[in-house]
């Protein structure tokens, strides 16, 4: 374990800053935690979790795929994409490390997604662990531990200093790069922070949540419950918890005619959004009924079969935050639950 | 399979054939006069014209074929619309193969076939039936039950009068909708000619035609004994990326465009009936 | 003289005009041999309250540096009260657009009617002196559209 | 994809000139869709049209841009020409590379780049044309005149005369009007019912024309050439069709105390009545107000009388319907009301008179029987003092901002006519300014002032105030002298401002027809089109439009009436293809609209559809009369949902142009 | 309160009024409330709540909810009155089949205002007089009222009911409020300040639809934004350009039918001032064609679907509209 006194955190961050784009948690004109990029002066800032996920990094909320030109009959495809330059995400919670987990078993499945992969691998992840966990957490629910977080680099940040642990090859290289500013370090202060931080998470108004109810459930049985009526029925089908969760990856694809060739990006796309499925033959997902248990089934259940019981939430609470009408997963979990008993 | 799988490659329609007053056969090779890619039957690709938009259509060809891919494409959207309205030489896109093609080698070799089709959903079929003709010792007998609203209708017409007909070991039955004037053959829907022809309960189905077809159909088949291990069907739904990672097309926790588009009905049971 | 101009900014400007009064107005602008820029594009429409916010914008976007939109002078309308819709319409996107920092001076109204050539013409040359001044259209802009 | 043919005319050197026409087709050629393009001399001659035909043909072409004049001068030419090689007309746009491009620009090059542009946004919006086809809609020979003045007369007149089915509906009791209430008209002082009663006669006889007199319309609705109009037949409690006009119950019938509206209420009439002698229809008519029969049930002595038994208690108000091709508004005006004209003390004293009443003094017909005497004690006045402009010109707010316009002339005609019967009568006459634009109209002022010694005095008056000893005093100053003038008067004269008729205002919401802010209806155009209303099939006669005396009004009527004439001739309409269209799946039903629709062209219905979500839903959605609709596009823009879109001027056609421009 | 309402449905429910009740319903939490339908009077007992964050206007919700067989009961605060009568001047609330009961408010609270005050872990939330007694997992916290509400209702315009069958409580007023002011801050920036914040804001945009979805003035069937047909569909907000364009012509699509309800800017999840653009077309309306509050009547003409002969002239723009 590394240590770095908190007088020289600046110097830290202006030392990654050198070679590579440094992103942190940093408020935003709106006061809310962003992503941000990190000059001289900017300030990290740890309070609480960001409004929008690390997945950004990632995947984007648009990006260009190819771009097109079209001349009479003849078509040139242009692959635009230029070598994407390495980048360190620090501050970067628990819920959020394992999200790339979850969104490395889609787009690094077979056939790899190369736009996901190349950022994948150009970026460096610095951890942060949990010390005032929200009351809309529940990362503990899917065996997340906020006090140990994953990620190439582990943090943990005390009254005085913060101590790193590197947890790949990627991280222990970031960590030599800045020897000059790191000790060694006893650990203790860090599990004196741990212990601290496990009481709050005992404490959790959703420290209890299980998805007891969900392991190797039958698809069918928690589709056709009477739930999803009562669940879905104030859904405004907007996006927000779509675009706010850190697992959430559906994508549109779509051609934009600039008047001089077509650029080819992909988009975010919601599965709550009434267009989502519809196309020239008809719309398979007819009401918002449908569409809203879709979203719940394939992060209850449709994941879990398909990647060996990981469900395809990391309990973050972003969506208990924002949703327009305070509708959750966490609600999901408990009303369907409730049912059976 | 493409390292860039979002990436499309550049296609060249040389052949335009009208096969109904909505359907035509688009035939396709890459810009070095070969075939873009090499497929199972079954299999889908992702067409696109720069502009106007992607879409999944079947690969109506058989892999037998070396030198091009074909693609029968009912008019029904932006997409098809402009395809159809195609010359021979323009250049499109195309991406794939996808999805995972007819068990053609493994659980029907050796295997009595019975195709039942309706309008255009021969495209899919007509890739395996053609797969099926040219390595003809590999498989039993072979029925093809076709049906559409019309004589006009009926895809691959001359196909299925000129060669099918005429091969040996294959029993080719049509059925329109409705009496036409110079039509001389069966008259009636798909499910009901099916079960007047009462097929060999051993034998495997391969199925595909719209949904009210097939719902029909296979109540008949279920009537007459077949089981739903027996009958596969193909579907074509939503698909976007193509790659089972954009999230539409899944049914239930399969996705069409990677576990799909040819499931089993006994597969099928076992998901939401959100198809 | 025009050795040295380097790089001379040529605004891309679109006029719609309503066929009526200013499209006649143009076209009398023509007949009378008035000079104008050649970077004004006309599109006729038949009122100037065919003319939807969407229409300006996607000018902007697509690289436009100015629109004006031409129409009967009030109480002239062809169609009795079609400017009068239009300018309310119009002086509330201006002032939005203004509102949200971009140059007020890229938009505009004028009320030409079938016999004011003259008025069309000076008209069209102020304005692309005004947009020639300002520059590029930077603020509205689609980058996907600029090469 | 559209297989387009592109025409660069040289316009002999208009365009030629200035523009390089080969860089031009041949630039257009590599345009997508684009299959022919070439260029030509003279593409309006016979052998420029040819060459466009037989492109169309040859190649198969679905649509065609042609670049030259402007539209306004050729795009009827060219749409002809495609029609004759059997191209949609619709299917063909105009690229004015001469009005908008050759002539304006010197420089070959950049003329030539400009074209290119021009031609290229044409190309693009032709792309998204669709073949238009006109609806047809039939015309019902009928026309419908609302108002029997002179206005409705001449017009009904006119059109009957025609060959065309008139109907004249009126509210009061007879046809007549205003008119029918004038002693002398200016500037001739020929006897208005001289005039006026051989017309209204003609009317009663034409037998193409029906009246519907004590009627209003109650409903209108459908569209130009096809209006259906409901008619209320008020109660007159006696039978039309028998009475003979005889009057005798007029005569006998016991309530006496009525006021008699036709003389402004300075006298009485009985609760039966027939308004004047030469009325039409001349049948009586019971006022249920006054008649005790109908009260209380006590009386019945006219019906008792009436040796031809027109009588009936019991009649019902009648409601009529009727299909008309053509409607005219002709409702007329009233004087205002003078609530807000204190200072004349005209509710206070009866001598003070407005110029109708005024009107009725002199007439031979009237309260006292053409004798000018004063109301209040029936005495012969000596000192007259008119007033102009009482509420004319105001922008105060208590009367109207508008001029009168006919207040100067009818001064100067009762001044001048009051000193030739009454020489010893002093006449004073205050005025803003006189106003006399009209033939032999200034002549006639001069005489007044000249010959007949009416002292014009140019000033206001502020105060009219009763003395004790009943004559006037009246305050004024005369701004020319600039002094403050004190004039004892017998009777005092105010041009009252006249304003449109009250029932002007329902009417125009039942027709669709605009108004303005004053309720006069505004024309579809103030210089084109001054006798049609902006709503297609809407004609207006006479003061209902704004104020003008009888020969304008009389000449507006007969302008109106051949309109109308021109309407009715046609068997079916052709409307213009381009007009809005609403998508129904789309359309909120939000009423937007239609509330910007200067035509009332929108109605909404309720309309059932199958949901996406496979239910059954009853949505209100948009309707657009294709032939009422004149193709603004007002409405498209009021349209949050983008559900209304206008034929030939889409939003996908328009952003088509833009995109090319920018390009 | 919500004891008087609970009662009040159950009573309109159990003597056949209405067959249903559309009320909020508690969350996990203090302040996770749902809308939602009520059948019947366990489900109000058991879940029926009105208290300081009850902020969802209930009336888009009527768009669906009248459409369905019977008479629907619905609470109104003050500002949702205003919603519920411009959407049944658009025609499309069904008033036949809506029971409308007016209810006071006072103010909902706002949960950023508390975050922002470093307020977490939140746990259960008291009222005591004037203030608020905030328990959270790290200790109690008390702030005055006044620092907890929304933004909107510290600038009510309105504690007056415009339509209503019933009212539980009394009627207030039309409040003189400062909701412009902050629209007045940024006429007074520099074209360049203007563009810098409005873009600052814009940029955070992720295209989440909440502020359209949440909107009753945004009831179109079908928004041209997710028509291909449109023109200017769009969905991911690809270039600056395209974040501009949603905002300016959803506020033009909304202007003169906007009420000022302020949900956009609640729901907006990256805390954009949504309201800020609204309430600019308000106040140029005002300005320039007299006074006028959408939804406070159902008969008059929307300010852009009418016009005076004497309206200003766009120039007014460049004279007037805000600094240099």
């Amino acid at each position: 374990m590394k240590k770095l006194s908190l007088a020289n955190l600046d110097a830290f961050f202006a030392k990654i800053a050198d070679k590579q784009a440094l992103y942190m948690p940093i408020e935003n004109k709106a006061g809310q935690l962003q992503f941000q990029r990190w000059t001289e002066g900017a300030k990290l800032s740890v309070g609480c979790n960001t409004v929008r996920s690390a997945k950004d990094f990632f995947f984007p909320q648009t990006e260009n795929l190819v771009d097109f030109k079209v001349k009479g009959k003849e078509i040139e495809i242009i692959d635009s994409r230029t070598e994407k330059e390495d980048f360190v995400i620090f501050g970067v919670r628990a819920c959020d490390v394992r999200s790339f987990a979850i969104l490395d078993k889609v787009f690094l499945s077979n056939p790899v997604d190369t736009y996901y992969k190349s950022r994948r691998e150009h970026g460096t992840i610095i951890s942060l662990a949990c010390t005032h966990p929200e009351e809309t957490c529940f990362c503990r629910t899917f065996g997340i531990d906020a006090t140990q977080p994953e990620g190439d680099v582990a943090s943990w940040i005390t009254e005085d200093a913060v101590y790193f642990q590197p947890q790949s090859d990627k991280g222990q290289k970031l960590l030599e790069k800045c020897g000059a500013l790191l000790e060694e370090a006893d650990e203790s202060p860090v599990l004196r922070q741990k212990q601290q931080t496990k009481t709050y998470l005992d404490k959790l108004p959703l420290a209890t949540l299980s998805t007891k109810h969900f392991e190797n459930k039958d698809q069918l049985e928690v589709f056709n419950s009477e739930k999803w009526a009562e669940l879905s029925e104030a859904c405004l089908g907007c996006g927000t918890c779509t675009f706010v969760c850190p697992t959430c990856q559906c994508y549109d694809i779509r051609d934009f005619d600039t008047g001089k060739g077509i650029k080819r990006f992909r988009c975010w796309d919601s599965c709550m959004y009434s267009d989502f499925t519809k196309m020239a033959g008809g719309q398979p997902r007819l009401t918002q009924l449908e569409r809203f248990r879709q979203r719940f089934m394939h992060k209850l259940v449709y994941f879990p079969i398909n990647n060996d019981g990981e469900f395809g939430c990391v309990g973050c609470g972003r969506c208990l935050k924002k949703c327009p009408i305070s509708m959750n997963i966490v609600k999901v979990m408990k009303t369907l639950e409730g049912e059976e008993k | 399979m493409n390292t860039e799988a979002l990436i499309p490659k550049i296609g060249v329609v040389t052949d335009i054939r009208i096969d109904t007053p909505d359907v035509k056969t688009f035939r396709i090779v890459g810009l070095d006069g070969k075939k873009v890619f090499e497929h199972i039957p079954g299999q889908c690709a992702m067409l696109s014209m720069p502009g106007v938009g992607e879409a999944l259509f079947s690969i109506t060809s058989s892999p037998t074929n070396k030198d091009f891919l074909e693609f029968s494409i009912k008019k029904c959207g932006c997409v098809t619309d402009w395809l159809h309205q195609m010359e021979v030489g323009q250049q499109i896109t195309i991406r794939g193969p996808y999805g995972n093609g007819f068990p053609v080698e493994t659980n029907l070799k050796g295997k009595d076939l019975l195709f039942i089709a309706g309008g255009i959903g021969l495209a899919p079929l007509r890739s395996v039936i053609n797969y099926v003709r040219d390595n003809r010792k590999n498989y039993g007998s072979v029925q093809i039950i076709y049906g559409s609203r019309s004589k006009d209708d009926l895809v691959d017409y001359r196909e299925i009068i000129d060669e099918w007909m005429n091969d040996e070991g294959i029993e080719v039955n049509l059925t329109i909708d409705r009496e036409q004037e110079g039509w001389d053959g069966h008259v009636g829907f798909v499910p009901n000619y099916v079960k007047e022809l009462n097929p060999d309960i051993r034998k495997t189905v391969l199925m595909c035609g719209p949904p009210i077809m097939i719902k029909f159909t296979l109540a008949g088949l279920k009537e007459l004994g077949f089981q739903d291990t027996q009958v596969y069907t193909t579907m074509e739904l939503r698909m976007k990326c193509g790659i089972g990672k954009c999230g539409r097309c899944n049914i239930g926790s399969k996705y069409v465009c990677k576990d799909g588009p040819v499931f089993r009905f006994d597969q099928l049971g076992e998901l939401p009936n959100e198809y | 003289m025009q050795v040295n101009e380097i790089k001379e900014f040529r605004p891309k400007i679109v006029a719609f005009c309503c066929n009526w009064c200013s499209y006649a107005g143009a076209d009398l602008a023509g007949t009378n041999r008035l000079n104008y820029p050649s970077d004004v594009k006309i599109i006729r429409v038949p009122c100037s309250c065919r003319v939807n916010p969407m229409f300006i914008l996607r000018a902007f976007q697509r690289g436009a540096d100015g629109v004006i939109i031409c129409g009967c002078h009030p109480g002239d309308c062809h169609y009795t009260s079609g400017n009068y819709y239009a300018r309310r319409r119009m002086t509330l996107l201006f002032s939005m657009l203004d509102y949200l920092g971009i140059e007020k001076e890229r938009t505009r109204v004028e009320w030409v009617s079938a016999a004011e050539g003259a008025k069309f013409a000076a008209t069209m040359n102020d304005f692309v002196e005004t947009i020639t001044k300002l520059g590029e259209n930077k603020r509205l802009e689609d980058l996907r559209c600029k090469e | 994809m559209q297989k387009i043919g592109v025409f660069v005319c040289w316009c002999g050197s208009n365009i030629a000139a200035t523009v390089d026409v080969s860089a031009v087709s041949e630039a257009l050629s590599h345009e997508p869709g684009v299959v022919y393009a070439t260029n030509y001399q003279y593409m309006c001659s016979e052998a420029g049209q040819n060459t466009i035909k037989d492109a169309i043909k040859k190649y198969g072409l679905t649509g065609i841009v042609i670049c030259s004049c402007s539209p306004r001068m050729h795009e009827a030419t060219f749409r002809k020409t495609a029609a004759a090689a059997g191209l949609n007309p619709y299917m063909v746009e105009i690229a004015n590379i001469r009005e908008q491009c050759s002539w304006i620009h010197k420089d070959m090059a950049t003329a030539t780049e400009k074209a290119i542009i021009l031609g290229k946004a044409a190309i693009a919006k032709v792309h998204l044309n669709a073949p238009l086809t006109a609806s047809q809609s039939p015309v019902v020979k009928r026309a419908l005149v609302i108002g029997g003045g002179i206005a409705g007369i001449q017009t009904a007149l006119d059109i009957a005369d025609a060959g065309f089915e008139v109907d004249i509906v009126e509210k009061s009791p007879t046809i007549g009007g205003k008119m029918s209430q004038l002693d002398k008209t200016f500037p001739t002082l020929d006897c208005a019912a001289c005039i006026l009663t051989p017309k209204m006669v003609d009317v009663a006889q034409h037998e193409k024309i029906k009246i519907y007199s004590y009627s209003e319309v109650e409903a209108v609705k459908g569209f130009v050439g096809n209006f259906e109009v409901t008619i209320r037949k008020k109660a007159r409690y006696v039978n039309e069709n028998v009475c003979t006009g005889c009057g005798l119950c007029t005569e006998k019938c016991p309530q006496k105390n009525v006021p008699n509206e036709f003389n402004l209420g300075m006298d009485k009439r009985r609760a039966i009545y027939i308004p004047f002698a030469q009325a039409v229809p001349k049948v009586a008519t019971i006022d249920a107000n006054y008649c005790m029969k109908l009260k209380t049930g006590k009386c019945g002595l006219c019906e008792k009388i009436c040796t031809a038994g027109a009588i009936d208690y019991s009649q019902k108000d009648q409601l009529i319907e009727q299909k008309y091709g053509a409607i005219v508004v002709a409702t007329g005006f009233n004087p205002i009301k003078l609530d807000n004209f204190e200072e004349y003390s005209y509710s206070q004293s009866p001598d003070v008179v407005t110029s109708l009443e005024f009107e009725r003094i002199t007439n031979a017909a009237g309260p006292t029987s053409g004798q000018l005497l004063r109301p209040s004690d029936g005495k012969h006045p000596h000192t007259i003092v008119f007033v102009q402009c009482v509420g004319s010109r105001d922008t105060s707010g208590c009367g109207k901002p508008y001029c009168s316009k006919i207040c100067c002339m009818y001064t100067a005609k009762h001044a001048m006519l009051t000193r030739e019967k009454y020489p010893d009568t002093d006449v004073y006459v205050f005025y803003i300014d006189v106003r006399t634009p009209g033939k032999n109209f200034d002549e006639f002022y001069r005489r007044a002032a000249e010959e007949y010694g009416v002292h014009y005095i140019k000033g206001m008056v502020g105060k009219v105030a009763p003395k004790a000893d009943g004559k006037l005093m009246v305050q004024a100053s005369d701004l020319i002298s600039n002094e403050q003038l004190h004039i004892d008067a017998d009777m005092v004269v105010l041009a009252t401002a006249i304003e449109p008729d009250k029932s002007a205002r329902p009417l125009a919401t039942m027709l669709t027809a605009s108004m303005d802010t004053n309720d006069f209806f505004t024309e579809a155009h103030p210089k084109l089109r001054p006798v049609e209303s902006p709503t297609a099939g809407i004609f207006l006669s006479g003061t209902c439009q704004g104020p003008k005396d009888i020969p304008e009004t009389v000449s507006q009527a007969g302008a109106a009436a051949a309109k109308v004439i021109g309407l009715l001739a046609k068997d079916t309409l052709t409307a213009n293809p381009c007009v809005a269209h609403s998508d129904e799946m789309m359309c909120n039903g939000c009423s937007s609209c239609e509330k910007v629709c200067p035509y009332g062209a929108i109605t909404y219905v309720d309309k059932e559809f199958r949901m996406p979500d496979r239910t059954v839903a009853i949505r209100r959605v948009a309707v657009v009369n294709e032939a009422v609709c004149q193709g603004c596009g007002a409405c498209t823009v009021a349209c949050p949902s983008g559900a209304m879109d206008l034929k030939g001027f889409s939003n996908s056609q328009i952003m088509a142009e833009v995109d090319a421009i920018c390009k | 309160m919500q004891r008087i309402m609970a009662e009040k449905a159950k009573e309109l429910l159990q003597n056949g009024t209405v067959n249903r009740v559309l009320g909020w319903k508690k969350g996990e939490f203090v302040y996770d409330i749902t809308p939602a339908v009520f059948n019947n009077t366990e489900e109000i007992d058991a879940e029926f709540v009105y208290d300081d964050f009850c902020a969802n206007n209930l009336s888009k919700y009527l768009i669906k909810e009248s459409r369905k067989e019977g008479k629907v009961l619905v609470f109104l605060k003050p500002c949702d009155t205003y919603s519920f009568n411009q959407l049944l001047k658009e025609h499309r609330i069904w008033r036949d089949h809506v029971y409308a009961v007016g209810i006071p408010c006072d103010g909902k609270i706002d949960l950023d205002c508390l975050k922002k005050q470093d307020i977490q872990g939140i746990v259960g939330i008291e009222t005591q007089n004037d203030n608020f007694i905030i328990h959270t997992l790290y200790g109690d916290h008390t702030i005055a009222k006044e620092d907890a509400l929304a933004e909107r209702c510290l600038n009510c315009k309105s504690k007056k009911h415009v339509i209503y069958d019933e009212l539980i409580g009394r009627d207030g007023e039309v409040l003189d409020s400062h909701r412009f002011d902050m629209v007045e801050k940024i006429e007074a920036m520099t074209p360049d300040e203007r563009f810098a914040f409005w873009r600052g804001e814009f940029s955070r945009c992720i295209r989440c639809n909440a502020c359209r979805n949440v909107c009753p003035a945004c009831s179109c069937e079908n928004c041209v934004f997710d028509n291909p047909k449109s023109g200017i569909a769009n969905k991911a907000a690809a270039d600056s350009f395209e974040e501009n364009m949603f905002h300016i012509i959803r506020a033009f699509h909304v202007a003169g039918r906007c009420t000022d309800c302020g949900e956009c800017s609640r729901v907006c999840p990256q805390n954009i001032p949504l309201h800020l653009l609204n309430r600019k077309f308000i106040k140029d309306i005002n300005e320039f064609y007299g006074t006028y509050q959408a939804g406070e009547d159902t008969e008059s003409r929307a300010p852009l679907n009418i016009y005076n002969t004497e309206d200003v002239e766009p120039s007014i723009v460049y004279k007037k509209g805000g600094n240099h």
